[in-house]
């Protein structure tokens, strides 16, 4: 699970974590006055950052400074209601501008193949590391932790040595014990400070000091972890989710929306990948991916049903159970249910093989589905179905 | 001979009083593999599988007391990081981990006590594992399986299904289908599994069925260059239309930055010289013509 | 460090451990108030307990219940102002006498051996443990913790069925860990209940519940850890230390004081121990262990004068310096300056080997120590000049 | 040869900066072993020991600029446990931590990621090695030594130079002196030491300086009757008269509960072979009357 910004920088400034202050505002009136407290406080700029768990915020024009407080409003008042990569800015955060002298990348991730956290530096902040471990990966510093102990000091400082951050050793020491610590407090499957700055700050008396901040954070929770943070799945946005997703995850389904017009019913993971591959092969193209899980008994099937009839673009649906845990008839009977609730007339293409096979074809026959027994000659009638339908509509 | 579970497997079920517990160690039973003990804590000196399996309340019994060499989880979440931890203690050689939704620094913490003890983690999120004829450990449909000689190793549980039940319908048996797990975080990746392969003189050819996410195709594929020239090897990777950034089902199946893609691992598997299938129905083709036999 | 047992009760406590209620008296009257607290609240009996830092506090008959607020009041009178093997009781507990239907002993030591946490347990509790290690090794069970994990989940659980306490399993492994936590938060080497017991209580309506409950505790602090801990530091009784031990530990001294007549001052622990023996060996019995340390220079040679003459049953003084770090020229200068500064006249035999030997010997013949070679030969001459002091005497 | 330190020893001084770091460095530079840089974080690129020693700031560099394979360490207690952990995953085999206060939770958390990173640890709270004619870490004084081929390992620090001195004094000279520190927790036991020398041609005969707490000598004295039979052992326990629940200046010099008395482990030593010194003094004696030569 993504985290808003402003809730990242809560975990990080939680650990101890060096994170400047800010403001969340819903309407440019509190962008405006957070405004005015900002720059009231020695600040000579203010920014203002839509809040949305998409990428490419800046490009789309939704990270902005202001000078003053009118202006800070105005600019809270084009990037609310923005639409970034389709989703509505409801909410931006209100910082300080820094006085930045230098960025850095600092980040953790799960390395799967070390079985470490590994904790990623360049730099080169500011852009993404994916970005800078294409074009100059020897920039990338690599820092294992250590599976027990976390990352220990020793680590921490070639880190900061790596980064050439010798002259902040014992605040780089601390953040990059920090970003580690928040990973494991929280179970976190991603941390990353992007920019670390060494920022300037000039005291009344024109003294200057240099500090290292975290400008921005990004936090990722590993969902399996989430049943034991039920405070991180309080942070949860719905606001930003399809209420599809909002569904699929209360029905205990796995589901992802797609751009095609043949949706999958699948059981198993690997398996509703390989649909959709197959349908793709076939030439047409999957509206989602959907595994409804092992043992998945009559109730599940129809809401699966309903979240993929929620779909406009959806024009056939193709239905893949292998039956283990699973029981082939019960589906069957799941299905037959579902099609008598459903408001919008779709054709179905169903293949049901494994445990009880033989009496999930007897009752689809009885109901006059159309079934297939190839996974490929599944996914072939399916495309056909859709563009009949399409070349009806 | 066969992989990981045999005829010299001597089963504990950890969890056996559950739901998933006791169906499953009904079908394990059934298809004849030998179950000499059920775990549950408080539960020490009851009887499971109407009476024929003694319940410990340690694993540490189930080994002292019924020789238990292997075992399976069926666990919850919260307990199964433990349960494992258990099962390395009490000298167990093979654990089979069922149990789904085990977050990811649990198992960066597990997997390295049971390398430093030397034994074998099979998943967690796994189907377990099946040498047809022989016993099967885990949840992989009996009715699926033919007594052969092509090892299959595999990240899905119904994808796995589909493709052996294929094979065993071409008429191709199995030595031994091994699911590993759906999880980013496991314990025997594909290279583990490819290494036990090679040295099982009832193997004469492999089938990979891999996944987008992490790299362990890749690394499996380093393995096959350097390790399996002359043993047929045929992979499919599921996952070819799946988009960045969103997990497919399997807490391990996601491609981010441009790591992890289905089409990365297929050229690195051809490039080893793997014949690769475009769908799981081709896979027993790809079979017969690399010289499998059926049987 | 040992702390009292009611600070060893909070520690417990903090770490989730189920200890029931308890008060800390200094007067009988407050001895009495708290009984009236407990009584009232459904306590059959009170327990007043010596708060002292020495073993045996039940057999010197610290240790007793009353049945109501006179007579919790006259055993606390009875009690504070006590002598325990030579410490004055200051403090008493109160509680609540509990209703045992079964005793375990439960401790957390740390095994050098294995260089593990080890966690023992026997169901024979409220005796010592070594007791039962000797008379039944058995019955004492022992598992050592994780290194860097703790104590796991099933092996507390082994220690639990084990035990037989099978039937409070959650609380077994709840009080197995948390000890084993306590342990580790507090840097304790020793975390010791005895009794663990099972405890009846009576509801008002009559029914019974049967619970598990730390009904003593015993926690020793590893010395090397105060410094993180000064929380911990802070519960040092000083009531209860030697005013020479308060010093020696002031003056970075190891100091420990014993019952002979000659009192010796090393540099090293394994040399100032070897010296003790030697005394012994010669006839003679040591008073004192001091460790002046590495490199100690002159001021902290007439601290460890002043310590070992404030002891009255000194004869003789044994001074034993290798000179490594330690220079002997500097010692020997110490030693003039803390004989000028002395009040009685003791004799001292001084050996002085190693770095500047030669410069030490010139000073101490100036000054006409009686000066030895051989550690043997000084340990002879100790002891006689002891029993010609004490023969003077 | 000679064990732990000679004349391959290219060491790293953990901490060259500060000044037991660099007061002992002189020595040891002195004494003529090879010291081919320091480390400090923040100092790195500095020069110590009058500009003939590079400082770096990280081990790993010292090991890859300097080849460092030792280190000794003189760096406060608060961070020794980090500074042994660095050495190790540096690569560093032989590591001699001087630092005396170490907290014994500590030492449990790191002396096992010594152990499986196949690393030596000398230590903590100990006085080094020394390999007389050959080289010297820690702060073993260098006037003390003769070259020889006896062997020492010790607890005790002015102890052992007592115990060096008089057996120089009668001419018998040392093959390695170790002391292995007065800690509870530490690195490498008694029975490691002796392992070590056992398999060193250049050591003929063995003395041991064991004092009161624990079951190191006791441990010993088993390996001695188990493996070093042949070869002439020495021993003296210091803390005859040491009263119980104590702890006697070393953290791990205390009888508990009745265990680690003295007369526990010279009984045991006794029963091993191992010669018994009434005094330090008597252990020159004792060598030549087991046969060793004066050099």
């Amino acid at each position: 699970m993504k985290l808003q910004e402003f809730h990242a920088r809560q975990l990080l400034r939680a650990s101890g974590l060096p994170v400047p202050a800010w403001s969340v505002a819903t309407t440019p009136h509190e962008v405006g006055e957070a405004a005015v407290g900002y720059l009231a406080g020695g600040a000579e700029r203010v920014v203002v950052k839509a809040q949305v768990l998409v990428g490419g915020r800046g490009k789309a024009g939704g990270v902005k400074l202001a000078a003053n407080p009118e202006e800070a409003a105005a600019i809270g008042r084009a990037i609310l209601g923005m639409e970034i990569r389709g989703i509505r800015v409801r909410r931006v955060l209100v910082a300080p501008a820094a006085d930045i002298v230098h960025e850095y990348y600092l980040g953790a991730v799960i390395d799967r193949a070390a079985r470490r956290i590994l904790l990623m530096g360049s730099a080169a902040g500011g852009v993404e590391i994916e970005e800078v471990a294409r074009t100059d990966p020897a920039a990338v510093v690599r820092v294992h932790a250590h599976p027990h102990l976390g990352l220990l000091g020793y680590q921490a400082r070639q880190m900061a040595f790596a980064l050439g951050l010798g002259a902040h050793l014992a605040e780089a020491v601390a953040i990059a014990r920090g970003l580690v610590a928040t990973m494991v407090a929280n179970d976190a499957d991603l941390v990353e400070v992007n920019p670390l700055a060494i920022v300037r700050e000039r005291a009344s008396d024109g003294t200057e000091t240099l500090s290292l901040q975290c400008l921005d954070a990004k936090v990722t929770i590993d969902d399996s972890a989430l049943p034991r943070h039920p405070e991180l799945e309080a942070m949860r946005d719905l606001d930003e989710e399809d209420p599809a997703d909002v569904e699929a995850r209360a029905a205990d389904l796995s589901f992802i929306k797609l751009e095609g017009t043949i949706g999958c019913m699948v059981n198993g993971a690997g398996l509703a990948m390989t649909t959709m591959d197959l349908v793709k092969r076939a030439g047409g193209a999957p509206a989602n991916f959907l595994d409804i899980g092992g043992g998945a008994r009559s109730d599940k099937v129809a809401t699966a049903m309903r979240l993929i009839l929620s779909d406009a673009n959806v024009r056939a649906i193709l239905v893949n159970i292998f039956g283990g845990i699973t029981r082939g008839d019960e589906v069957a009977r799941g299905l037959i249910e579902a099609r008598a609730q459903q408001e919008r007339d779709v054709p179905m293409v169903v293949r049901i093989v494994g445990t009880n096979a033989a009496e999930a074809a007897t009752i689809l026959e009885a109901a006059a589905f159309e079934t297939a027994t190839s996974l490929d000659d599944a996914a072939a009638r399916a495309v056909a179905a859709a563009e009949r339908a399409g070349a009806a509509a | 001979m066969s992989i990981l579970v045999g005829r010299e497997t001597r089963l504990v079920v950890q969890g056996i009083t559950g739901r998933e517990g006791e169906f499953h160690s009904r079908q394990m039973q059934a298809y004849g593999t030998r179950i000499v003990a059920g775990q549950r804590p408080g539960k020490g000196g009851q009887r499971a599988l109407d009476g024929s399996v003694p319940i410990f309340d340690t694993v540490a019994q189930a080994v002292a007391e019924a020789g238990a060499n292997t075992s399976v989880i069926y666990v919850p979440a919260s307990g199964a990081p433990d349960a494992i931890l258990e099962a390395v203690d009490a000298g167990i050689g093979a654990i089979f981990c069922i149990t789904e939704g085990i977050p990811a620094l649990d198992m960066l913490k597990v997997v390295p006590v049971v390398e430093a003890a030397g034994a074998k983690l099979i998943g967690p999120n796994c189907p377990g594992a099946t040498s047809p004829g022989r016993a099967k450990v885990g949840i992989i449909p009996a009715s699926i399986h033919r007594e052969g000689r092509v090892g299959l190793v595999s990240r899905s549980g119904t994808l796995t299904y589909e493709v052996v039940q294929a094979m065993s319908d071409a008429g191709i048996g199995q030595s031994t289908c091994v699911g590993i797990g759906g999880d980013p975080i496991h314990g025997l990746t594909f290279s583990d599994v490819l290494a036990l392969f090679r040295d099982d003189p009832e193997t004469d050819a492999i089938v990979l069925i891999g996944e987008i996410g992490g790299s362990e195709e890749e690394q499996a594929a380093a393995f096959a260059a350097e390790q399996l020239q002359g043993m047929p090897m045929v992979a499919f990777i599921a996952g070819r239309t799946a988009p960045e950034g969103k997990r497919m089902g399997h807490a391990g199946a996601i491609v981010s930055g441009g790591m992890g893609t289905a089409a990365g691992k297929v050229v690195a598997l051809e490039a080893a010289g793997v014949r690769i299938a475009a769908s799981p129905t081709e896979i027993p083709r790809l079979l017969l013509s690399a010289g499998v036999r059926p049987q």
